[in-house]
């Protein structure tokens, strides 16, 4: 094997050895998934981008769908087709693909340049820690040390940030009618405003869903209502991760929590886990789940169901991306653009105060290891555009997010869209899945266990017994727990 | 026949309405998916579903150009997937029907020692599922560095095409009287020659229908397309495919109008190879 | 036992007419045979009989009984199929007795039948096979005991021998004459075959067209065939056929002038005298030649130009005046290139007329 | 000899085709190759024009070895049994494949299919798909196709057994005629032995895989040199007598003496023709079994102890007899034949 | 009929005259001339001309097909064949380590191997039961002809011809509780919204049903194939010997339809055993794991879990009943070309 890729090795440095004769052109290729942001960032290069080495360096972009964008990843890495000098890579892949030796590690270069060190500073903690630490240092550590430390491995950068809060019908939560019905049967006003929403807890939430679920025939804000409406709803769905990052969510606000990779190798799965914090959040979890549409008994509740059925009129509030919220505001694909709102995700009381935590979503991009050192540095450039306070806003603009925090304390930032405010609010909350190559395994064991709950074949305690009796056994095989 | 009890030929009108009704029932979804190509995404998912609306090209638009972030035509949509497709899948094809007409004229007229064995594994390759194939093919595409190229994505689409070339003409070579052939030999004409100006003017329809069954499934071929293809090779099932899962799911509308398009061809070649249709789902296995 | 009728049986298949007003009756004990190059509407007839197509005028009796327009399930025919129809998950003992559970006889008395019948066409050892591992005689006689093993208004059979090569026709010919001979009821066999009419049936009827062209005994049709395609069908080598004109006619003869040769003929036998100056046409049979007297009349110098060898018998090809002779001749014959003289007597003469119609002779009626 | 084939041994897996044949084709000669469905009369053939290569032995062509010659110089043409018209092609293509390669020019191609067509009377079929004629068209292109090149040798492999019988008895007549004009040498496989007596002048009668007699129809028919040949030629097939006694005095039959001894290891063997119903002093009386009336012939069959005996009756003999009528006959001629190996078929 | 009758005469004439073609006189006259074949020595030298001989054809044809095969199939097999004897991973830069039969031991223990298979044979069979219900069905359905039957047959035979992706996307919003069709066609009866996988059985009745509409059409074809090659005479027959329509159907019809519909069975049993894009898409496996076929966990045993060698282990044993079922499925088909001629 190791002969194979030798050649592999020898066979491609001379091809980019004959084009480091040209040294004029350089091509950056990078793998990405087929949406908004990353078309942006393809049109922006190619509009606004001239390396300041003077080189021709071209960013070409391979757009993927995002369905198969991990398994398209996934083969080429290991087929060592060495297509890619970039690629968007999902924050929990990190430690797969570095393992593997596909990522290239970035201290050297990031020691050498103040300029990217001045961008990891500038760039959010919870970002820093999910899209470029491995092994993972916690966003807190990552603050602790404002962000850079040379004894600490980076890989990434933000390419898309990304978190999740609560969409929700203005006109439904700012209607007197169904305000007063709501006052009349739980005490408390509907939140109309997004500031509204700092203060909503899950009780709240189940709340929401239980009063605005209604049948057909039953009005809504004065309309007859031709079909079924449902009050609340959010991930929920076997496929990828997410239930996970929505049930992390709950985990965290309870007080639980997941196997903190951080201090592997004495952290512990069992116990912490199955906590009775985490079986409290996933059963409450499970609970609210039935005021939400049907399709959530079948486990396939995922971000894009719950944004159509949102977006046909068919719910109060959901909970989704930020990356989801452009077409809801769309009229285009969306019947209920006029009457949409942002604010933050429902928290927990958790030790007095309103817990926010949350999975923090988005990708990352990175450099590929087989580089040669004028690639690496004209891509390493091309990062640095990226991340310019200009690129930024534009990408902004044109309805990214950005992870600088220059750009989002930038006083007009929340006028650029109207879910930047809550995004922007919720940054501080986000924390990440575990980025070991065996997450994998632990994320589609988990995902099964879960659906197996949100179907009702198990109790939440059985579910998170059985999630935690397998990362036991994995991560004990895998010597990352002792 | 005008009347008469003989009846085990001709249906009644009862029988007719049944076969149309069911027919036209079996057919519905794909009509369905036709309609919302037409459809805006709030009418194709509207419950109860709509009959009657207001028609929309913009499907079609959007599956023909791209267009930027801030909305400008940008570039040309899929007609480079097309293009891809058309190069891939027709050299493919054409390499595997040239292997494959020749192997498939040596198994009929030629039989090696073992004939039936090398059969057997040429099928056998095929019926395996791809997701069991894919990982040593990524081994064996890391080895020779074909990965990502043209070449190798023919080439592997030469390889699955193969087994079905060989198969489906040889059940036509064996179809023919070889006593034409051996009748040309007469006339004059060398081993070649007969093979090129009888035998294979013979199966003339049969090349028609291998190639274009063949090139059906590799048309349609999703996963191989993905995961072996690169930026400059992709096909257009991946541009399908990239229609489910951006920002806002599933777009309907665009994949309605994608599948719709690619319905087309494969409607009228099946309509008019209608005849061929069972020899090509079957490997030529079954014939008539 | 009932006999079996036709009247005025037509069959159209749109414009096109495939049976033309057929009356025939077939006895009991009688086999008939319709006999006719194919296209001729005898196989249609079959199928009206049998009730697998409908007539479009006239009527079918079995008996008294007008079956027209009972389908064939109602009729209670048996029918031996020109492929043999037989079911090829069966095996030839079910095949066999497959008829028999419409008609329903005591087991016993079915097993007696079955045992019968695979007795007499030799099937015994064959009764657990399949179809598909018959030869092809085994098959046809499965088909023929299928369907002589029921006792029906009437048995048909469709060109029953000829999925058969020469050498087994020989001899199913023979078998299945002995079969027939058995069975009481009207029997009627489509063939195309000459010989098989000849040999099989008690009364042949050669259709045409569409049309019955005549009816009646393998002989008396082969003596005295009603006109020039019956004469040209029946019989092998087939009928030699002069063409002439007559040049005068009175009581004691007939002045023929058949290519430039002027032959006299008695005119007394003839029942009806054709006109002088008509066109005529003068038949006789290849061995006719060999058995002529001395007050034959002579085609003289016929050159040969072709002997074929048949074993006993040489047919030798000649040219008479640019119209072709066969004669049979026993031994060698005469050598090719020989000019000879073919002698035919008067009285092994067939005379058609100018509409191709035999013209009679006095003495047909006690033959007859 | 034009044609000869010494030893020729060929074998298919474990078929063996052709088990040392020996043939000699004299140039000019019709010759037929009469024997019984896979007897090897195909293979011979395809051996002589080079199809099959012999396992053994020497095909010898116009004086010379051709085992190794290729099959498209051997100056031969073969008629299949299918025809094997080109499907692809019409009727003039079909008979301008053979000169492709003869270098002749675009007119004097035309020419020739021209002549061709009109011997055979296809020229208004030329631009016809082969598909689209009858089967007489059909075998007369077949021949037009092997005719053009002028060949020196044509082999017939059943040329006749897919056409009908009419057609049979009136191209039967064709070909010798054919024969007769291009004075070219035939070799033709048949089944029927009809065939190979009205038309050959010599035929070489094989079965399993061995040519077992050769001689002229009259030969043959007359003095066949077993029983075997003796039931492979004449119709109806001849009568095979188990001899019951044999004395230096006669020979008895069960049923009849015959003046004659007969050898060792003989049967007897009576032509239906040479069996006629007495005159005068009858050698044995039979009860018919079955008559079949022909017109003025019939075959008549009559049992004899277990003996079954087929008879031909002519004219006004065949009129009288009715089945269970006791027959007085006659044995005018009686052959003692060698019982072949293979008696039966 | 060489010549036609109404030239035989005068045919006879020419003959009779001895004036033959030209041709005959002056091949009969000439001393024979030898055919080429004798004149030309051919020489067989050189490397084109022996790989060109006759007998090394069939070799010389196969080659280049045997060749790619190798390449593309064979080659890939033997290499994952021996790659299910190590422990490789494709995401770890460690060596591989032969460790000999575990991973296949390793497999046959595992129960979650052998769940898979079970529900790959629940799915496998219920679908291609329904597969050849229906398609049976259609075919006694369209085995007459009735105006238009071509267009009729090719809207039956459409699914055949989408893609699986597309078929599932589409058959997973017609189940959407929500937005699908099913469940407004339920609700009008019930007045409740039908959420068809929330169960184990429910999910997989989703499958197969999109799965069965697929392929119908194909169990349709071959049926039909079927029904059309039973001659009418025998049918005739049965008419003749008044066999009552179910005792036709069994002694004719069945028969001659009975091997094409083990074929059927065979040949759809062998692709649904392939079915990945359907199942992955309308249920991604679940509820839980209640619809994780074999080959979506090879794919996960492959590519999430990089567990590289036992991907290619448990490959092998998906290979090996494939290779099973396509030896009675050609056995079958040998059968039935033998007994054809029936």
């Amino acid at each position: 094997m190791t002969r194979f890729s030798e050649m592999g090795a020898l066979l491609s440095a001379t091809i980019l050895a004959g084009s480091a004769v040209a040294a004029e052109d350089i091509t950056i290729r990078m793998a990405a998934p087929d949406w908004g942001p990353t078309r942006f960032m393809q049109d922006h290069a190619n509009e606004t981008y001239t390396a300041p080495s003077g080189n021709n360096v071209k960013l070409e972009i391979d757009f993927i769908p995002w369905p198969n964008f991990f398994d398209r990843v996934n083969a080429s890495l290991n087929s060592g087709e060495q297509k890619y000098q970039i690629l968007v890579s999902d924050s929990q892949w990190l430690g797969t693909f570095i393992e593997a030796g596909h990522f290239m590690k970035l201290n050297d270069h990031i020691a050498e340049d103040a300029e990217l060190q001045a961008i990891i500073k500038d760039l959010h903690p919870a970002l820093v820690s999910g899209y470029s630490t491995y092994p993972n240092v916690p966003a807190d550590k990552i603050a602790e040390m404002g962000n850079y430390a040379p004894d600490v491995n980076y890989y990434g950068f933000p390419q898309f940030p990304d978190n999740y809060f609560t969409y929700y019908r203005n006109d439904l939560f700012c209607d007197e009618g169904e305000n007063a019905a709501f006052k009349e049967k739980y005490g408390s006003e509907l939140p109309c405003a997004a500031e509204d929403w700092d203060s909503v807890t899950w009780d709240d939430w189940g709340n929401f869903g239980e009063f605005f679920t209604r049948k057909a025939g039953e009005t809504l804000a004065g309309q007859m209502l031709g079909s079924d409406f449902y009050g609340i709803a959010y991930q929920a769905g076997k496929p990828l991760d997410f239930s996970t990052m929505q049930i992390n969510a709950f985990f965290w606000q309870w007080g639980g929590g997941i196997w903190d990779e951080a201090n592997e190798p004495n952290a512990p799965v069992l116990g912490v886990v199955n906590s009775d914090e985490n079986v409290a959040g996933f059963e409450r979890y499970l609970e609210l789940l039935n005021y939400a549409p049907p399709i959530a008994k079948t486990g396939q509740m995922g971000i894009f169901e719950i944004q159509d059925l949102y977006m046909q009129g068919k719910i109060a509030a959901i909970i989704d991306w930020a990356a989801l919220a452009a077409p809801v505001v769309d009229p285009a694909t969306s019947q209920v653009a006029d009457v949409t709102s942002f604010g933050m995700m429902p928290g927990n009381m958790l030790n007095g105060t309103l817990d926010r935590s949350a999975n923090l979503g988005g990708q990352p991009f990175v450099l590929t290891t087989w580089n040669d050192d004028l690639v690496v540095a004209e891509a390493l450039d091309l990062v640095k555009w990226w991340l310019s306070e200009d690129t930024q806003i534009a990408a902004v603009k044109a309805g990214g997010q950005s992870g600088l925090t220059s750009v989002l304390e930038n006083p007009d930032y929340d006028s650029w869209a109207p879910w930047n405010a809550t995004y922007r609010k919720s940054l501080p909350w986000q924390k990440d899945l575990w980025h070991v190559p065996e997450m994998f395994e632990m994320l589609t064991q988990q995902q099964e266990e879960f659906d197996r709950a949100i179907t009702g074949q198990v109790s939440a305690r059985e579910a998170l017994d059985a999630v935690a009796e397998f990362q036991d056994e994995l991560l004990r095989d895998a010597d990352r727990l002792q | 026949m005008a009347s008469g009890f003989r009846t085990h030929d001709q249906a009644g009108p009862v029988r007719t309405f049944f076969a149309w009704l069911v027919g036209i029932i079996y057919f519905a979804p794909v009509f369905w998916i036709v309609l919302t190509a037409f459809k805006t995404r709030a009418d194709a998912l509207a419950i109860p579903p709509k009959l009657v609306f207001a028609p929309t090209l913009d499907n079609f638009r959007a599956v023909f150009f791209q267009t930027s972030t801030t909305g400008e035509v940008t570039g040309s949509g899929v007609w480079l997937y097309f293009a891809n497709s058309a190069f891939i899948a027709g050299s493919s094809v054409l390499l595997a029907l040239i292997i494959g007409t020749l192997a498939a004229y040596a198994f009929s007229r030629y039989p090696l020692k073992g004939n039936d064995t090398y059969l057997f594994v040429i099928l056998s390759t095929r019926m395996l599922p791809p997701i069991v194939v894919i990982i040593p093919i990524f081994l064996v595409f890391r080895l020779t560095g074909l990965s990502g190229s043209y070449i190798g994505i023919i080439l592997l689409y030469t390889g699955f095409n193969l087994p079905f070339s060989i198969w489906m003409m040889k059940s036509f070579f064996d179809d023919l009287n070889p006593e034409v052939e051996d009748s040309a030999r007469m006339d004059g004409s060398g081993d070649w020659s007969v093979f090129g100006r009888i035998a294979l003017p013979q199966v003339k329809a049969g090349l028609a229908a291998t190639s274009v069954f063949a090139l059906i499934l590799t048309w349609n071929e999703f996963i191989f397309a993905l995961l072996l293809t690169g930026p400059e090779t992709r096909t257009v099932p991946v541009a399908i495919a990239s229609t489910i899962g951006g920002e806002i799911g599933v777009d309907w509308g665009k994949l309605s109008a994608m599948v719709s398009l690619f319905l087309i061809p494969v409607f009228i070649v099946t309509f008019a190879l209608q005849n061929q249709l069972l020899r090509g789902v079957t490997f030529g296995t079954v014939r008539k | 036992m009932n006999e079996l009728k036709l009247t005025g049986l037509t069959k159209y298949f749109g414009d096109f007419a495939a049976v033309r007003d057929v009356d025939l009756t077939v006895k009991p004990d009688e086999v008939l045979c319709l006999l006719g190059p194919s296209g001729c509407g005898k196989t249609t007839t079959l199928r009206m009989i049998a009730g697998l197509e409908s007539a479009t005028q006239g009527a079918v009796y079995f008996g008294d009984r007008d079956v027209t327009h009972l389908p064939a399930r109602d009729r209670d025919v048996a029918m031996a199929f020109q492929f043999y129809a037989l079911y090829p998950d069966l095996t030839v003992g079910q095949n066999l007795a497959y008829p028999l559970q419409a008609e329903a006889p005591t087991p016993a008395e079915s097993a007696d039948r079955l045992a019968r019948i695979a007795e007499i066409l030799q099937l015994t050892e064959v009764l657990d096979r399949y179809p598909h591992q018959l030869s092809e005689g085994e098959k046809q006689r499965v088909a023929v005991g299928r369907c002589v093993i029921r006792a029906p208004n009437a048995f048909l059979f469709d060109e029953p021998l000829s999925r058969l090569d020469a050498k087994l026709r020989d001899e199913m010919r023979g078998s299945i004459r002995k079969i027939l001979a058995t069975l009481d009821r009207p029997t009627v066999i489509v063939t195309h075959d000459q010989l098989e009419a000849m040999t099989m049936g008690d009364r042949i009827a050669v259709m045409r067209d569409g049309k019955v062209e005549q009816i009646g005994r393998p002989l008396d049709v082969f003596e005295r065939p009603a006109n020039i395609f019956v004469a040209g069908f029946i019989g092998t080598p087939q009928m030699n056929l002069l063409k002439g004109r007559c040049l005068a006619v009175n009581d004691t003869g007939l002045e023929v002038d058949l290519s430039g040769q002027m032959i006299r003929l008695p005119s007394g036998p003839f029942a009806t005298l054709p006109q002088t100056g008509a066109e005529v046409t003068l038949g006789f049979r290849p061995r006719a030649a060999a058995r002529a007297q001395d007050d034959a009349v002579s085609l003289q110098a016929a050159r040969v130009f072709l002997s074929e060898n048949m074993g006993a018998e040489t047919l030798v090809h000649s040219d008479w005046n640019g119209q072709n002779l066969r004669v049979l001749a026993h031994g060698p014959g005469h050598p090719e290139g020989q000019v000879h003289d073919v002698q035919v007597d008067p009285a092994d003469l067939t005379l058609f007329g100018a509409d191709g119609i035999r013209i009679t002779r006095k003495s047909d009626k006690e033959a007859a | 000899m034009t044609l000869s084939l010494s030893n020729i041994h060929k074998r298919y897996g474990g078929l063996h085709a052709l088990k040392g044949v020996h043939l000699d084709v004299p140039e000019g000669a019709f010759y037929a190759l009469l024997g019984p469905s896979s007897a090897g009369k195909t293979t011979a053939l395809r051996v002589i024009c080079g199809l099959e290569t012999p396992d053994e032995g020497a095909v010898t062509l116009f004086g010379q070895r051709a085992n190794d010659a290729p099959i498209q110089g051997r100056g031969l043409a073969m008629i299949f049994q299918s025809f094997a018209l080109y499907p692809h092609l019409n009727v003039r293509e079909n008979l301008a494949y053979p000169l492709r390669r003869s270098g002749l020019s675009s007119g004097e191609i035309d020419k020739k299919i021209g002549r061709v067509a009109e011997t055979l009377n296809i020229q208004h079929r030329l631009g016809n798909r082969t598909d689209q004629l009858s089967g007489g068209e059909q075998q007369r292109v077949a021949i037009g196709r092997a005719l053009i090149r002028e060949p020196q040798v044509l082999l017939l492999d059943e040329p006749l057994t897919n056409l009908d019988a009419k057609l049979r008895d009136a191209m039967r007549v064709e070909f010798k005629r054919l024969h007769r004009e291009l004075g070219i040498t035939m070799l033709y496989a048949t089944p029927d032995q009809l065939e190979a007596t009205t038309m050959a002048d010599q035929i070489a009668v094989i079965d399993d895989g061995r040519i077992i007699a050769t001689g002229t129809p009259q030969d043959l028919y007359h003095a066949p040199p077993d029983a075997r040949v003796a039931q492979l030629v004449g119709s109806p097939p001849v009568n095979l007598v188990p001899i019951q006694d044999r004395s230096t005095a006669g020979t008895w039959l069960g049923f009849a003496q015959l003046a004659i001894p007969a050898p060792e290891g003989t049967v007897c063997a009576i032509r239906p023709h040479d069996l006629t119903v007495a005159t005068g002093e009858a050698d044995f009386e039979g009860a018919v079994v079955l008559t079949e009336a022909l017109g003025d012939v019939s075959v008549v069959t009559v049992q004899v102890g277990d003996a079954q005996l087929r008879t031909v009756l002519y004219g006004a003999d065949a009129a009288r007899v009715r089945i269970g009528d006791q027959l007085p006959l006659k044995i005018n001629h009686a052959m003692y034949l060698p019982a072949a190996q293979c008696a039966q078929v | 009929m060489l010549w036609p009758s109404s030239r035989t005469s005068c045919c006879a004439t020419r003959i009779a005259c001895s004036k033959p073609m030209e041709k005959a006189v002056n091949q009969a006259t000439l001393p024979p001339k030898l055919p080429p074949a004798f004149e030309r020595k051919v020489e067989v030298r050189g490397f084109l001309q022996w790989i060109n001989a006759p007998e090394r054809r069939g070799a010389l044809l196969v080659t280049p097909a045997l060749a790619t095969l190798f390449l593309i199939n064979i080659l890939p097999l033997l290499w994952s064949f021996g790659l299910s004897f190590f422990n490789y991973r494709a995401n770890r830069l460690t060596a591989p380590k032969f460790q000999g039969l575990e991973n296949y031991t390793d497999l046959l223990g595992d129960d979650r191997v052998w769940e898979r298979f079970v529900t790959t044979g629940l799915i496998v069979s219920s679908s291609v039961a329904l597969q050849l219900l229906i398609g049976f069905g259609l075919a006694l359905l369209f085995a007459k002809k009735f105006p238009m039957r071509r267009l009729a047959l090719m809207f039956v035979l459409t699914p055949m011809m989408l893609s699986f992706v597309s078929v599932a996307i589409f058959f997973k919003l017609f189940y959407d509780p929500t937005l699908g069709m099913l469940s407004w066609f339920i609700s009008l009866f019930t007045g409740e919204s039908f959420a068809l996988l929330a169960t184990p059985a429910g999910a997989i009745a989703g499958i197969v049903i999109a799965d069965a509409w697929m392929w119908s059409p194909f169990v349709m074809l071959l049926v039909l194939a079927g029904l059309v090659s039973v001659p009418g005479y025998l049918y005739e027959a049965a008419e003749i010997d008044r066999a009552p329509s179910w005792k036709r159907f069994r002694t004719i019809t069945f028969p001659y339809v009975k091997s094409l519909l083990l074929l059927a069975l065979l040949f759809r049993t062998i692709e649904t055993f392939k079915t990945f894009d359907l199942v992955f898409l309308i249920t991604e496996g679940g509820p839980g794991s209640t619809t994780e076929t074999i080959a979506i966990y090879a794919y996960r045993l492959g590519f999430q879990f990089f567990r590289t060698s036992e991907a290619s282990a448990l490959a092998y044993m998906i290979l090996f009943v494939v290779i099973v079922l396509t030896s009675i499925y050609l056995y079958v088909v040998k059968q039935r070309n033998a007994s054809e001629g029936v």
